[in-house]
């Protein structure tokens, strides 16, 4: 069972998370499933969390992780965070390592022309 | 004094479900947003247990929780490894990281940081095989 | 199969608690709208066992969630008095009644009824001064 | 601490639930401060339970006891019935047996001219 979904939207790879929750139980298929669509060659990727109601630090851990190993050829913008789950963000101050929008669109439309 | 009693076994599926049923518990007592971070400080605590006190054996997790109207607490226990020196284990250094630099960013070690970060006090303690945490959070008049 | 235990005392106070939890957990594995119902017929259960098991006497109510992928199983257990006759109790009267006659409106006797209406299956047991109340919710596929 | 608050609106007398919850615990004084609006001679009433997310039977049996107590000498209209309550109000017929109205304004309107 997928918990990513793809989409080319634009220049961008839009992976929307399709589960409730990113935690502990879901963090390493999550690491497994970036690693593959980030090794099949997408470098502008957009993660949607907009169905994400709760994130531990084993999730965050996983966006880390996801981000260092696209390294920096490439783009990882995140999209749609909850306000509870943008505490985790602000808390652990990943908020100002990630450019969060406030939808997927938003977030695909800065990744024009680039 | 309610209080009310939980468990289950020491692995990610059931931490999901003490976890829920904490938060849900704590916004009859908190306001929303108190009681989603206090469901981020149990459930940061029950993946330690099942990481670090279990560490893949079987156990189970006891989740109690005392309500009065001055505060939550939360008493977790596990009957796996003792942590080493709770008290050693700093909040300082996690958050000590530079955001330009890729590869210093931490994909880990929060846990802890959270919990104090959340809750107003933490205390550990280890006796006769048991390790007790409990997670005090005060509740504004 | 995922299983999480819960106990609290047998008042209205913990009632509530157990009721959120619960509903918390069953969201996790059943419709919103579902896991909500689920709540009511697990607190109508729990009232049941203050009001006519415990009648005003202290005790525990201890409520043990099993969870599969095809059911939602609550199993809940007191010490208090046994149901004289658990399968007598019907639910067919509970609804029999004149809606434009005021006087005719029933104030209480609700919870068999809505218990049996909202889970596909209820048992009950008495054995060694445990009563035990099983509520299975089935999931859709 | 009351549960009920109460404010005249055109000729209904608007009775508001404050908790979030109305069953079990809170039954008895919901009975109470209710059958005090009542002897204090309010006949057109409008229940608000639009803060209301649980009700259970007792809280049910409650809102019954308060109709019987009005008797056919008033009206006790019910707004602001979220889904999951109502669920509680079709499983039990009692949907058949209150008026019931999206908004406090719709049921207060309903009674003018009585
Ligand atoms: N319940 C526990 N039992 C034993 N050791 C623990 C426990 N909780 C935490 N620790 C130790 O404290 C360290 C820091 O924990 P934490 O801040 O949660 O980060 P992480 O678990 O990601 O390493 C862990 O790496 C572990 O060595
Ligand atoms: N847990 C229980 N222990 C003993 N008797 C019970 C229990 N639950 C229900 N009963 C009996 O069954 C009757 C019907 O219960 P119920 O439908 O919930 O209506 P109510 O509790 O409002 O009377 C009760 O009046 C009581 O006599």
């Amino acid at each position: 069972m997928a918990i990513l979904t793809t989409e080319n939207r634009a220049n961008a790879t839009l992976v929307t998370m399709t589960e409730k929750r990113l935690d502990a139980k879901i963090a390493v298929a999550f690491k497994e499933e970036m690693a593959a669509i980030i090794n099949a060659g997408a470098t502008l990727l957009v993660l949607d969390l907009s169905n994400v109601g709760f994130v531990d630090s084993s999730g965050l851990g996983a966006i880390v992780t996801s981000l260092k190993l696209l390294g920096r050829k490439g783009d990882l913008l995140i999209a749609g965070v909850k306000s509870d789950v943008m505490t985790m963000f602000t808390l652990t101050r990943m908020d100002r390592v990630f450019q969060l929008f406030p939808t997927a669109d938003d977030a695909v439309k800065s990744l024009e022309g680039k | 004094m309610p209080f009310v009693h939980l468990s289950g076994n020491g692995d990610f599926d059931h931490v999901r479900l003490l976890g829920v049923a904490v938060r849900a518990i704590a916004e009859t007592a908190l306001a929303p947003s108190d009681a989603a971070q206090l469901e981020i400080a149990v459930v940061e605590a029950c993946n330690n247990i099942v990481e670090h006190a279990y560490a893949n054996t079987k156990g189970i997790i006891t989740v109690d929780i005392f309500l009065t109207d001055q505060k939550f607490v939360v008493n977790l226990r596990d009957t796996g490894k003792a942590m080493v020196d709770a008290h050693q284990i700093k909040d300082s250094t996690a958050l000590d990281f530079d955001i330009d630099n890729l590869d210093d960013l931490p994909e880990g070690g929060f846990g802890m940081f959270l919990m104090d970060t959340i809750v107003d006090e933490r205390k550990y303690f280890s006796e006769n095989g048991i390790n007790t945490l409990t997670l005090t959070k005060y509740i504004q008049p």
